[in-house]
């Protein structure tokens, strides 16, 4: 019964600062820290009794809808709820007040979209709740008001409506084919007919749209480099793992027993790798700090793909890779954007050359940068280095050389982009900057972001035990 | 085979005539034209496949209730797109409303 | 070049996706076996309105809620005065408004009414209620349905208020979420469509007049 | 009964057919009004064609949604765009 | 669980704990600062002795921490490791006095000792290491924390220096990683052992276990500044002179060259690294950096890029000592961590002292400097003679002991190596005392600063002199049983024959 709060709480938050829009600030902060407590509340229950359904309406699926909650599940509704929070803080401060007046309702409906996602077990379901968080963060890119934002969050939107469709396509030919959109009763009814094979088709090229991977990562770097600091880390940090997340669950349950990883496998490891490579190139080049970031997650979430790809390829190992991978970005990656916030507000740009001296005049935005990229590059100890850890082992474990080194020389890259940012923390310019103040709030949840990051290179076997429960990674091949 | 049942070849159709549109028409408003097109084929393609085997009296409701959902969702959207267009135009001082391509 | 390969991939799109529903086993495979049987516990007699008011009520909850981010999307993309003051100068339309708008908010009460046992229901009704008001508006009539008023808002969310608090109360009642007691399905099913025809109405017509009056800030 | 039969085929080829004309048009004709009002008319036949695959309660949302109201959305912002466009010519004359 | 299992992890928390605080110190707070350095030595040294004197007496200290499934994080006080850490908490004592004489007042000076302490934090974790991946942990975390010390300055020069040495670093940090995974997933072991533990794998995967080791070698090779990854190594001496000391006596190459040591006899173990033909290439590459450095070292001008192609020359001493595979050699590639510490040390805390009261860079420029300068030109003095390898002083016995192994494991070639590169120190040293004692000073000095007392600031006066008291006495006393060579002959004993 806590998994429906988790829903109904931000749309009444979202609905309360909407139609009191003095309090907006304080009802939102209220909303994520009641939003938090019953995460943990939720966790405690699936400790205690394990995976569990609850049955909308009282209708079991296939005529209802129905709600799952598991380790998987709860582990991203622990990463919504901290980034929330966390996010809400920074944003509190960051958002000046004309902007504030909507932004508040429409994040909480973002935050109410995406936990009812990673609730969910119902195909198309998951396509009205990727509508919803689809549109809102469209709404939040948009509220930059810059020419590039715009733009940004226009393509973003031309996207995310056609991964939608596509995605939907899918469900439709599911639907038709096997007479339901439950995830559990489509998995015992599916079989090899190429309307099978059609749907999975659609809905990874839809959900792929959405995640982008390479080559359909062009229209990331704009709307994510554009848009306002918070969005921007929610963006990179759930918003794409959201899309992937649904493809974890679809592969999991309905398409791996198809026999279709053995194909997949293949062309997640192909594109995965040259999105790692591409994005980082890409990243290393940039001139300004939020498109390098930007393009940083470019070459992560080909990571994740990669991780993926092992994963279908039948090393176990490879799952939690891909789950600490995603966390540890997401954590990592918000700290980033969030430091590129304060520099954008401290200087009133964000070139890296004319970093001037942030790393003493702004030593926990630095530390907090530094910290992060850490993560990001996968040194020890961090969050990123258990996820590299993992797909090395799965990748070695395959004898996969090549992903190996792609593995490898992406850290590598990453290392130059994050440095290349740092190097100019410590120069100074030969003009003068004028500066802005900075919150103290503004610049401690970067820093707490990323310690973050850096912290989950310790709880890696408690992560684990809490992730397995209900097992979410439990595939039953069907046929070979 | 009922005939009800080449509206979902129509859809297909339809999906297939707008993806090519949506990719190669420059001009934000047929972008967004197209993609509303796709979503007319998806919802055709989803309501007349239950029309396979039975003659049309008692249509399958879920796809139809589905589809619904769909036309509101695909009008939000439409609404979001085109308050955004006009922002662009306002802000880009551009006649044309292309999709800057930029890298 | 482009052109060529785009022409390509679609059609290689179309014939894969059109042989796969060729290939379709020929008994449809489908619900509604399933609602038909559960109908009588549903309180409606239309199988449409059950489904989306009761067997996946959920999915309409987040529906609404997608709506109401649309709008509020476009509210923050735009400065909206107070009063539009754009109008269309068309004697034609003030009359035919004058003609129409009566009967078009009578049709969506009937299609709200009728919507439990035929064709017809809360989206049709509240699609209704807007195009009647767009009318208005375009014909001149002076009226203020403005998200500056606190009465407009709670009006735009309350198909979302009374969804939310249905749920609360049927947490309440069966620690299930929406589960609508059999006996007084029918009732909550009215309240909830009632409650999402007017949110309806009057979020399409403010989306309309969002776009159609979307003014230059003022610096 | 068999002259019905054909009669509904050629029906349903008909407004299969014009259907997609109609899409085609949309997306492919010279100017942007007429694109707009294409598209209503798509839509209007739409909300025919879901008439006759016998869901009738889509057909009245696409009727009046579908094609009414994404029309106005449609035709009003064309005219927002027109407006700025003559801003900007004017702009330019200056 | 008593409270020796906490040792080694004391050991470390009393240098990072006073390392974060002193990162948030404002700027002024300068005896504070001192304060919180010398609290955090004196504890890190309290529980190294304590520790060295358990170990003589057979006490096991041993941390373990869950960190993945079937992996620890462990530290373990063995006497290899003490030794490490013996040597690198006594360098940074006095490392850090000459710090605060050199930097103590300048900007930015919190940020200074904050990564410098945890420079030395990371050396000790490498040192406590107990298994290959905490190493590794600890080895990335030693990589980080140099890199604003040596981009300290804050100059384009300085930046790009940095970025250098990231590069190289962080792709030998990569090999590493590829290595211990690999590692990792054939032997499902990490733990160093005594003797090592790959031979359960090298029957089935003999190509792989080349392979790994391979990567091992050009892995630490990087920050051992082995021929041909040194690269980083001449640039980095634009940091200020401790952050040369550090990197070059105390904590960067000496990771390295311990790396190598910990991967040939308690991974590897010198029969598995035998019998897959490896030990001969390593000495080779040893070899060749040895004359390399040398060679390069000749012609240079700047005293402190001299040094740094000698310290490329010289930690190859270890690894020969290393590669050679006998127990002599193994003692005299050991006991040089702790020989070329002091000596090298010695040198740059000369080198600094001539820059920072004279403004002299130049070996061109240091005509006569032993008149004005006498204490610090004696010190430098005594390290150099050391490094050519002149009796007493410490830099002979390792070479002794180098020589004598190499008969003993009939590797003879190896004393050639030897002699030539004594006869390449020489010639790049001897001219440097050549000019300091016996040609006439200018008539004035680049940048001179006049102390009435001393030559020079005392805090930066005493610190060589102490090191090269070290290297006096390290090779004056070397058969008393406190000497660095009788421990150096307890770890042989214990952990490796």
């Amino acid at each position: 019964m806590i998994e429906v709060f988790l829903i109904l709480l931000p749309f009444f938050g979202g609905i309360l600062s909407f139609i009191i829009p003095k309090f907006n600030k304080v009802i939102g902060l209220g909303t994520f820290v009641l939003t938090l407590f019953f995460v943990f509340g939720l966790g405690l229950q699936l400790l205690d009794k394990g995976s569990y359904y609850h049955f909308i309406g009282g209708w079991d699926a296939p005529l209802g809808i129905n709600l799952y909650v598991d380790g998987l599940s709860l582990v991203m509704l622990g990463l919504t709820s901290v980034m929330g929070l966390s996010l809400s803080i920074y944003a509190k401060k960051y958002f000046i007040c004309k902007q504030s007046l909507w932004f508040w309702t429409i994040w909480l409906f973002m935050i109410a979209g995406l936990n009812a996602l990673f609730l969910s077990q119902d195909i198309f379901n998951f396509y009205v709740t990727l509508e919803l968080i689809g549109l809102s963060s469209v709404a939040l890119t948009a509220l930059s008001d810059t020419k590039e934002a715009l733009t940004g969050a226009m393509r973003y939107l031309l996207i995310t409506l056609l991964g939608s469709l596509f995605y939907l396509l899918g469900v439709a030919l599911l639907y038709h084919g096997f007479g339901s959109v439950d995830i559990v009763i489509l998995s015992k009814k599916i079989e090899s007919i190429p309307v099978a094979w059609a749907a999975l088709g659609l809905m990874s090229i839809g959900l792929l749209l959405k995640s982008a991977l390479f080559p359909f990562h062009f229209w990331l770097p704009l709307a994510h480099s554009s848009a306002p600091a918070p969005i921007s880390a929610i963006l990179s940090a759930v918003i794409i793992k959201a899309s992937l997340y649904i493809q974890l669950r679809l592969w999991s349950s309905l398409f791996i027993p198809l026999g279709a990883d053995l194909y997949f496998e293949v062309l997640f490891a192909f594109f995965g790798s040259l999105a790692v490579i591409w994005g980082s190139i890409k990243a290393l080049v940039q001139t300004r700090l939020k498109m390098l970031i930007a393009y940083s997650t470019v070459a992560q979430v080909g990571y994740l793909f990669i991780a993926f790809s092992l994963a279908l390829g039948g090393i176990s190992i490879a799952w939690s890779a891909l789950v600490y991978l995603i966390l540890s970005h997401a954590l990592a990656k918000s700290a980033m954007f969030l430091v590129a916030g304060n520099l954008l507000h401290f200087h009133g740009h964000d070139r890296i050359i004319d970093l001037d001296r942030i790393a003493q005049r702004l030593p926990l935005s630095t530390t907090a940068f530094a910290l992060a990229g850490v993560s990001i590059i996968g040194l020890p100890l961090s969050g990123g280095f258990i996820g590299k850890w993992f797909l090395l082992e799965a990748s070695i474990t395959k004898s996969n050389w090549v992903i190996t080194c792609t593995i490898l020389l992406g850290g590598l890259l990453a290392t130059g982009y994050v440095f290349k940012v740092l190097g100019f923390t410590f120069t100074k310019t030969a003009f003068s900057q004028e500066t802005k103040n900075i919150s103290l709030s503004m610049e401690l949840i970067p820093l707490s972001l990323a310690i973050m990051a850096i912290a989950l290179g310790f709880f890696a076997t408690p992560l684990f035990s809490l992730m397995e429960i209900g097992n979410p990674f439990f595939i039953i091949r069907v046929q070979p | 085979m009922s005939t009800l049942f080449v509206y979902a070849i129509v859809g297909i159709g339809l999906f297939s005539i707008g993806l090519y549109a949506l990719i190669m028409q420059k001009h934000l408003l047929r972008k967004l034209l197209a993609i509303n097109i796709m979503g007319s084929g998806v919802f055709l393609l989803f309501v007349s496949l239950s029309m396979r085997s039975v003659t049309g009296v008692l249509t399958d409701p879920v796809p139809s209730a589905m589809v619904i959902t769909g036309i509101v969702v695909a009008i939000s959207a439409t609404a979001l797109a085109l308050g955004l267009m006009i922002k662009i135009a306002r802000k880009s001082a551009k006649a044309e409303l292309c999709n800057l391509d930029q890298e | 070049m482009t052109r060529f390969f785009v022409v390509i991939v679609v059609s290689l799109l179309f014939i894969g996706v059109s042989y796969a529903i060729l290939s379709l086993p020929q008994q449809a495979q489908g619900l509604s076996q399933a609602v038909y049987t559960e109908m009588g516990k549903s309180g409606v007699s239309n199988p449409v309105t059950a489904v989306l008011m009761n067997f996946r009520a959920y999915d309409t909850l987040l529906e609404m809620a997608v709506l109401f981010v649309a709008l509020i999307g476009v509210y923050s993309l735009s400065y909206i005065k107070k009063e539009a003051n754009l109008r269309l100068q068309s004697s034609v339309l003030q009359r035919l408004g004058g003609i129409l708008v009566p009967f078009l908010l009578l049709l969506s009460v009937y299609l709200l009414w009728v919507g439990a046992h035929a064709s017809g229901g809360a989206f049709q009704a509240g699609s209704m209620v807007s195009a009647s008001a767009i009318l208005m508006f375009l014909s001149g009539w002076k009226f203020s349905l403005f998200p500056q008023h606190t009465f407009v808002r709670l009006l735009l969310s309350l198909s979302l208020i009374v969804f939310l608090f249905i749920a609360i109360l049927t947490l309440y009642m069966s620690k299930e979420l929406l589960l609508l007691p059999v006996k007084e399905a029918s009732y909550f099913i009215f309240i909830l469509e009632a409650a999402a025809t007017v949110s309806i109405g009057i979020t399409l017509f403010n989306l309309f007049v969002a776009i159609f009056s979307q003014q230059k800030e003022k610096k | 009964m068999e002259t019905l039969i054909i009669a509904e085929l050629l029906f349903d080829l008909l407004l299969s057919g014009s259907l997609l004309f109609l899409a085609y048009k949309t997306l492919t004709c010279k100017e942007l009004f007429q694109a707009i009002v294409f598209f209503i008319v798509f839509g209007l036949l739409l909300s025919v064609t879901w008439g006759r695959l016998g869901a009738y309660d889509v057909a009245m949302a696409e009727v009046v949604i579908g094609a009414g109201l994404t029309g106005a959305l449609l035709l009003s912002t064309f005219m927002q765009l027109n407006k700025i466009n003559n801003k900007l010519d004017e702009e330019k004359k200056q | 669980m008593n409270v020796n299992t906490y040792i080694p992890l004391f050991v470390i928390l009393s240098s990072f704990v006073p390392a974060l605080i002193i990162f948030r110190l404002p700027q002024k707070r300068h005896t504070l600062r001192t304060f919180l350095n010398l609290f955090g030595i004196f504890m890190t040294l309290f529980f190294v002795l304590w520790m060295f004197i358990g170990v003589y007496h057979n006490q096991e200290y041993l941390f373990r921490l869950p960190l993945l499934p079937n992996l620890d994080f462990s530290l373990k006080a063995g006497a290899l490791a003490l030794f490490f850490t013996g040597l690198s908490s006594i360098l940074w004592f006095i490392t850090t006095i000459y710090a605060i004489g050199y930097l103590e007042g300048s900007a930015h000076s919190s940020r200074f000792f904050g990564f410098f302490s945890l420079c030395i934090t990371a050396t000790i974790g490498v040192a406590l290491s107990a298994n290959l991946i905490t190493f590794l942990i600890f080895y990335e975390i030693l990589t980080l924390s140099a890199y604003p010390l040596i981009i300290h300055r804050g100059t384009e020069e300085s930046r790009i220096a940095g970025n250098k040495y990231l590069f190289y670093t962080i792709a030998g940090g990569a090999l590493l990683l590829l290595g211990v995974v690999w590692l990792y997933v054939l032997t499902e072991t990490l733990e160093f052992t005594p003797k090592g533990f790959v031979y359960t794998i090298v029957q089935e995967h003999h190509f792989a276990s080349m392979m790994i080791f391979t990567l091992f070698i050009a892995g630490f090779g990087v920050k051992a500044a082995l021929f041909p990854l040194h690269g980083w190594l001449p640039l980095a001496m634009v940091a200020p002179a401790p952050v040369s000391a550090l990197l070059h006596a105390v904590a960067v190459v000496k990771a390295g060259a311990f790396g190598i040591i910990r991967v040939v006899y308690e991974v590897y173990g010198i029969e598995i690294v035998t019998l897959l033909h490896l030990m001969t290439p390593l000495a080779v590459i040893a070899s060749i950096t040895i004359i390399y450095g040398s060679l390069r070292a000749l012609f240079q001008d700047n005293l402190k890029r001299r040094l740094a192609f000698s310290t490329v020359s010289q930690v190859s001493y270890i690894i020969l000592g290393v590669a050679i595979a006998g127990p002599v050699a193994a003692m005299g590639g050991i006991v040089h961590l702790v020989h070329q510490g002091v000596m090298k040390i010695t040198l740059f805390m000369g080198a600094g002292n001539f820059a920072e009261t004279l403004g002299v860079h130049y070996i061109s420029q240091m005509n006569g400097i032993g008149k004005r300068m006498p204490l610090t030109m004696v010190a430098f003095s005594i390290g150099a003679l050391g490094m050519i390898g002149i009796p007493p002083i410490a830099g002979f016995i390792t070479k002794w002991y180098l020589g004598f192994g190499a008969l003993d494991s009939g590797e003879e070639w190896v004393l050639f190596i030897l002699a030539g590169s004594s006869l390449l120190n020489a010639a790049y040293f001897l001219p440097i005392l050549y000019r300091a004692w016996f040609l006439s000073p200018p008539q004035s000095w680049p940048d001179e600063q006049i102390f009435s007392k001393t030559e020079t600031k005392l805090s930066l006066l005493l610190p060589p002199l102490i090191t090269a008291f070290f290297s006096l006495i390290f090779g004056l006393f070397v058969a008393t049983p406190w000497s660095p060579l009788s421990w150096v002959q307890l770890i042989i004993e214990r952990e490796f024959y």
